[in-house]
């Protein structure tokens, strides 16, 4: 199984901005994201020290927007493709 | 009436004439465009970055709805990306109307929900370094 | 900040481009245009008549107000005479500002402005003939 | 003494556009209109047929509008531009 995760604006400079990952059978959104993005204790980070999303960041499976409980709860299956990013700034 | 849309994410300058001239067409009797630039009040240029395929879907619904709400008979969103300069276009958007309160109306909504929803960041570039830009949706702190 | 104005009534044709090009500038993020075309809904063409020397000191006073209330960096206000065919612009509108908020509501408090009090006056030519428009604020019947 | 009365739209087409008249000293503005436009029983005359103005009628004297009260009360001096004109129809 390989699940595509793709980080934008400040988490694509941190993170780099596309990873293939091979997750493990049942594994959950947001686990996938955490084997790539890590934990950190700096603010900028996707992820806080708890390993919890922090609350302002958005997620979107397959380009439809996740809540984190679901990201939680819902697990990815092959060729999924996941997007992590700050709110939005254009126009 | 069904809408004509024109939406695009791109790095080229947008042909602002071009699109004004497929706005003119029969019922319309009153066209708003919007035109974003980039202001040199704290910033030398920009660098704007989308999630393309996710933008071009949501510029594409947040015109297709407006259009409907406000039966026009054209509607074009093209947001830029890459790296602008002061004074450079970022986001044109044309709405083609019968009547004025329509093309105003359909005009700002599509503005609003581009602030509010489409994925799509700036980074400013300026003598005190680059900064991503917050976007008016970012939540407050500690919220 | 002064505001320049680029206020005209003309037979020929509206430069948008122009108008554009000269709206962005510094301390400007936001230009709103509005262009007013002739509708095909009852009318083969217009023909526009106006007190020129009035009009054109109404339209500088409505635009240098809007100018100042919206703190406004340029507007163009130019409102064409003679006769049109349908799909020509008959006037147009741009209003350049800091932000978007600005523009918009300038924009379209010279536009109603327009319609309300500046001496131009239109009369259609259709098909069961040529009759002069009643504007907007033509008083009631028996008023 | 000269005046200059203008007309516009419908009421150009009825009572040509460019007037020159010498108004006896003393008249008023509503005098020197009557005098090129007399008075009419339809709708579509500036002046009805009791000799004044037609509400919907605007007047303005060297650019400044006239409410139809001070037409009558306003005397005209030598240069004077007069305007009478419908409601506005622009945009």
């Amino acid at each position: 199984m390989t699940v595509r995760v793709r980080f934008f604006a400040q988490f694509r400079e941190r993170y780099g901005g596309d990873h293939r990952v091979e997750p493990a059978p049942g594994a959950t959104v947001a686990d996938v994201v955490r084997s790539v993005a890590g934990t950190g204790a700096d603010e900028d980070s996707a992820i806080g020290p708890d390993g919890a999303l922090r609350d302002y960041v958005i997620l979107m499976r397959n380009g439809t927007r996740l809540e984190h409980d679901e990201a939680e709860t819902t697990t990815v299956e092959d060729g999924d493709e996941l997007a992590v990013f700050p709110p939005v700034a254009g126009g | 009436m069904e809408t004509e849309l024109h939406v695009r994410v791109q790095e080229e300058d947008v042909a602002i004439d071009d699109l004004l001239r497929r706005a003119r067409r029969s019922g319309v009797g009153g066209i708003v465009l919007f035109d974003g630039i980039v202001r040199d009040d704290d910033c030398e240029a920009l660098e704007l970055e989308a999630y393309e395929a996710a933008a071009v879907a949501e510029l594409e619904r947040v015109a297709r709805d407006a259009g409907e709400r406000h039966r026009l008979a054209f509607v074009a969103v093209v947001h830029r990306t890459g790296r602008l300069a002061v004074g450079e276009n970022i986001l044109v958007i044309v709405a083609a109307a019968g009547h004025r309160a329509e093309a105003f109306a359909a005009c700002r909504e599509i503005l609003e929900a581009i602030k509010a929803g489409v994925p799509i960041w700036k980074k400013e570039y300026g003598p005190g370094g680059d900064r991503w830009v917050r976007g008016e949706h970012w939540p407050a702190e500690g919220a």
